[in-house]
């Protein structure tokens, strides 16, 4: 066990695996800093510091600062994944899908299908995500919503750094494309991680809190948004069944399925806008296949159909909170 | 030096305000009373200034993140900006913006950006506008060394030059997109002029730490735009002062290098010099243009502690016109 | 009356409101076509000849031809917009919105916000969508499941050349922006109009067919799907209550929570891939506000988790069928 | 011409049977039989064959919406890429990807692409990955003059030069995209090569109907690329004798103009010419090539109306490895 932070979970993880596999190469702006130095304190390794020290250790052909030209660096990754190496790159925000999405949705996504299963394309593109910082309308921002959707990438929105070590792993070990999501505001965060080479498969949800009343479902900051409203829930005497998704694509349906089956009411916690989303696609699942088992309307709890606003009290209103989550819980279990 | 004492003195207060604004702006984020991502422009202003000293209302600028001064030279309320980087709902846009997003489309100021790159085809589309109006109007857009990479900074120079419109790009080389070097990122190592000019467009080159260099070119620019010739780009040579963001150590700067830069390349020590020697400003006459610029920004400062701050319910408003 | 195809009614719509109003532009790729000429036969008038004759017409500072740069298209009309004019911007394929999404979402939808309220920027962006030509994965999607969910603009679905010229001069006459997808396999369909200068407003639904026993909702090209299985079940005496949506956002809730009261029972058939679509969207809408209502499983008819494959035979298992649509009628009406 | 009379023969081979494979498909587009967008190579033949004739497998290209030529300059089977434009399950891709996303990683053929400028990303990568590797291979990627538009590949002219990335960047200016002219649609009107060169890269021009014009200029850039200078640019000059996709009457042409490219600048009249005149092949040899290259289409086409349909459940596999 050792304690750590989830943007050192992410950066070990790497070090880690470039160590064990020298086909791991990592791209991105400023993901070695400083440029023009040879390396030392200069290199920052990233905004994040989620690639501090990389470029010390494994040197310029492995470890590429990129010119700003988000589209070349996903689609760089594209051309290093089909000639068998396992790119690591970053966005340094995921609002810049914005400007890369046709290389992650009609390039990466499609390469293996399109070429009739001939292909393998594990591309890792990480990107941090979120709100909470301030940060306004274009740098802070939930995407899961979209890529979700999109057939062949694997979504992973790790909440805490222990899930981070184990999906990472698994993430470049796999040979598919992989969007690894990093909620922002989780990077300082510390947690207990096991020790030794262990992994976490994709969908397989984890169960925060066990409870019969309610199920409550949560990925990245969420989970701990709403884990904050099941221990309030608790000390009321409502047993809040929390799952934590892990992954969105592939889904753990059975988790969910066998949670609703138990509790018959269901909240959704989503920090992305409310149309089209994951909230509504989880709830439509539920609503499909579970729809015997539900007892009350689903409740979901996300952000307005507006962009993210910039001052704090704003920002504050946009976010989902552990009230706005408590709420929709007494919600689901008063109706009858 | 072409300009009248009026002139010189406008153009002075305006780079004296961006600089006491952000200068005080620094200290203020280091104490956290104000939040969110600030790209500080210190160091730039002669471009700005420089620039918008030409133009008129209704020619259009669309800026970056790093787009107070931008929006300060084409006349931006300096109250409404700290308001609106206070996260007030007094602000410019009522604190849903912030630093980044700041714009006032009546003063033909587009908006800031916080998407590098984003603003050039938005230039491009403003000044097909201009060229269709007729009226001799131009549309500039502000990039800096590190957006010159991006797609759509490229895409819009060309669809510039195909649709003849009357854009103007003004890149601004302050050698560091973020923590990486101008000479790393671009290819060429040399110039981003030299790269617009194979799109196809007239392009000059001037010292941005040098207002009167870039006053000059522009106005060359700006005939040259305003006659119908289609769109052009300059570069100018400019620092930036402070970190890329606040909080930024800056690590990757050379030894003294930042010294040298305060030292040899300030615009406004520059501007100074070069009017006390040829005897067109007093000293005295300055130092009371930083001391006015300087109250201004108390005054904005205070009022910004005292503006209302939005509400929940302000979440929800101005997302659609109808809805 | 006036029958006309649905290409056409794209075009004159836009050559009406051309003549209307001096600040409308056409922009895009070929919308010209034949440079070097001077227009007459050579001037294609893009290859959907959605905007043959305009250049005749409106002349080179009106009706624009670009290079391929769909950022630059999308985000002239921004500028253009944000000036006071009235862009109307084709991308050929609706999935070129994966090189030009940044100015669709994050600068065309959030400007008015960002700004706080002080702009608008009526920026139209005209696209193709969806699947029937072998265009295979890169040419044949639907993206109203990836823009309904962006805060800031509208979608719009015509399935007529009726709806065409209603929403066409709502999304022209109004102040925000609008992402207009027109179906590829619709072009050429032909129907009546009527005469006259009258408008459909956006969230406002139109009822297909009428029936009190399971309520169907569609869009676009699916609206004819859906309508052929109305028949199909009504001549085994089934009642269909089919509503076309015609526009995803804003979104005419009351006209599906209204029909879902009576029947109790929901298809949704959804041209787009599964997950968080507007398939999910809708479902999700239901189960949360007519809960109480249902009688049964929401059932979605949509195309599966994959890319859209090429050969004629994988299309059409792809995309949703009158069949699909009548079994899974069938399965909802079996559940007691 | 420094070709042996083998190299000859198998480059002849390669450029008839491209243009067979084409001008069948024409024929055949025409009744029907076969579906989906689909964009000839016709009159192209040169540059792919001239291209690729330098290639070792190892090597890898990337390729466009006009990508059967490539395809099959690179070394893709005949039939497969006929089964696969039939959108047969037997085709190259199982019949998912179609004309516009043939693929053949084995052969180091990494895809067409229908997006218009998405290639050229991919092919940096690509050459990243061979940079690494360390053994002197290169990737290559064809644009269209319509494609240097693209932010995408200005993007990767840059990304390419700043990590010296053993890319060769080909432009066949075909003089059009779709139905517009390339005097219109890029900006300096002149040329792309000057673009790619204000990236930073060495550039390269040739007539690209003239197969010994390209090919003796791919062994110089190869031998520059391959020796670790980074990436390099090459436009050729080709022209495209059927439509921009199949079904368009070409009404843009300049009155003769399809005529006058036929008969002056078919690269395999050109090369014929070359060869026989030089004394290096028969004209027998080449009519039997011919007639061996219409063979193996006929062969192909056969087998592409006998091969094996996809069934509803072919949909859905082949999206992951593991899912
Ligand atoms: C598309 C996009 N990529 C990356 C960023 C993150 N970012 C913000 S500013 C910046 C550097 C910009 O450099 P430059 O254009 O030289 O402007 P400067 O900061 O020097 O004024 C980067 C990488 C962004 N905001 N948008
Ligand atoms: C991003 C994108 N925009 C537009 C298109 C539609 N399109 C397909 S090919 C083409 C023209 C390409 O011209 P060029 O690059 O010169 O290649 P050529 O067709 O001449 O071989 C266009 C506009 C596309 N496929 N992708
Ligand atoms: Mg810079
Ligand atoms: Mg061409």
């Amino acid at each position: 066990m050792a304690k750590m932070m989830y943007r050192d979970a992410v950066r070990l993880t790497i070090a880690e695996e470039m160590e064990r596999n020298e086909s791991v190469v990592v791209l991105g702006e400023d993901v070695v800093g400083g440029m023009g130095t040879d390396g030392g304190p200069e290199a920052i390794g990233g905004i994040w510091s989620t690639s501090t020290g990389l470029f010390d250790k494994f040197g310029p052909n492995r470890v590429i600062d990129t010119p700003i030209s988000e589209s070349a660096i996903v689609g760089a990754a594209a051309g290093l994944a089909l000639s068998g190496k396992r790119p690591v790159a970053e966005l340094m925000f995921a609002d810049f899908i914005g400007v890369s999405l046709d290389q992650i949705w009609n390039q990466i996504g499609k390469f293996r299908y399109m070429f009739g299963g001939k292909t393998r394309c594990p591309a890792i593109i990480r990107m941090a995500y979120g709100g909470g910082y301030n940060a306004a309308a274009q740098h802070s921002q939930c995407v899961h919503q979209i890529l979700t959707g999109m057939a062949g990438l694997k979504i992973v929105m790790p909440s805490t750094p222990e899930d981070v070590r184990g999906l990472l792993r698994t993430a470049l070990r796999g040979d598919d494309p992989v969007m690894f999501l990093e909620h922002k505001a989780l990077y300082a965060v510390e947690g207990e991680v096991p020790d030794g080479d262990w992994t976490i498969p994709f969908a397989h949800a984890r169960q925060v809190t066990s409870g019969e009343d309610v199920t409550v479902i949560a990925t990245g900051l969420m989970v701990g948004i709403a884990e904050a409203a099941a221990e309030a829930a608790a000390e009321n005497g409502i047993g809040v069944d929390l799952i934590d998704l892990r992954t969105t694509s592939p889904l753990d349906e059975e988790a969910i399925l066998d949670s609703v089956e138990v509790t018959g009411r269901l909240v959704i916690v989503d920090e992305a806008p409310p149309r089209c989303s994951l909230a509504t696609d989880l709830a439509a699942l539920v609503a499909n296949k579970a729809f015997s088992s539900l007892k009350a309307p689903i409740e979901m709890v996300t952000a307005p159909h507006t962009p993210v606003p910039f001052a704090s009290e704003l920002e504050q209103a946009y976010l989902p909170s552990p009230d706005d989550v408590e709420a929709a819980v007494r919600k689901t279990l008063a109706y009858r | 030096m072409q300009l009248s004492r009026d002139e010189l003195i406008q153009a002075y207060r305006k780079m004296a305000t961006i600089r006491a604004f952000e200068e005080r702006l620094h200290d203020i984020i280091a104490t956290g009373e104000v939040a969110g991502f600030t790209h500080l422009y210190c160091g730039q202003e002669a471009v700005a200034v420089g620039v918008c000293e030409h133009l008129a209302i209704e020619d259009k600028i669309v800026s970056t993140h790093r787009g107070h001064g931008h929006c300060l030279a084409k006349g931006c309320d300096v109250t409404g900006m700290m308001k609106e980087i206070w996260g007030s709902r007094e602000g410019l846009c009522k604190g849903k913006g912030g630093s980044m997003h700041i714009a006032d489309i009546d003063k033909g100021m587009l908006g800031a950006n916080g998407i590098v790159g984003a603003g050039a085809p938005i230039a491009v589309g403003a000044a097909m506008s201009c060229k269709l109006d007729g009226e001799g109007r131009v549309a500039i857009t502000f990039s800096g060394d590190g957006a010159c990479n991006q797609g759509t900074t490229f895409e819009a120079m060309n669809m510039a030059v195909v649709t003849k419109a009357p854009c103007i790009f003004v890149f601004e080389n302050n050698h560091y997109s973020e923590h990486t070097g101008f000479e790393y990122a671009v290819g060429t190592q040399k110039d981003i002029a030299s790269r617009a000019e194979a799109f196809g467009m007239k392009v000059w080159r001037a010292d941005g730490c040098d207002f009167f260099a870039v006053h000059d070119t522009m106005r060359e620019i700006l005939e040259y735009v305003r006659a119908g010739n289609g769109p052009a780009a300059v570069e100018f040579d400019t620092e930036r002062f402070y970190g890329h963001f606040e909080g930024d150590p800056q690590n990757y700067r050379g030894e003294g290098e930042l010294d040298r830069i305060r030292d040899t390349r300030d615009c406004l020590k520059i501007f100074r010099q070069k009017v006390t020697e040829a005897g067109l400003l007093d000293e005295a006459v300055i130092d009371e243009l930083n001391e006015a610029a300087e109250a201004d920004v108390d005054a904005a400062v205070e009022a910004s502690r005292a503006a209302d701050r939005p509400t929940a319910e302000d979440v929800l408003t101005d997302v659609y016109v109808e809805y």
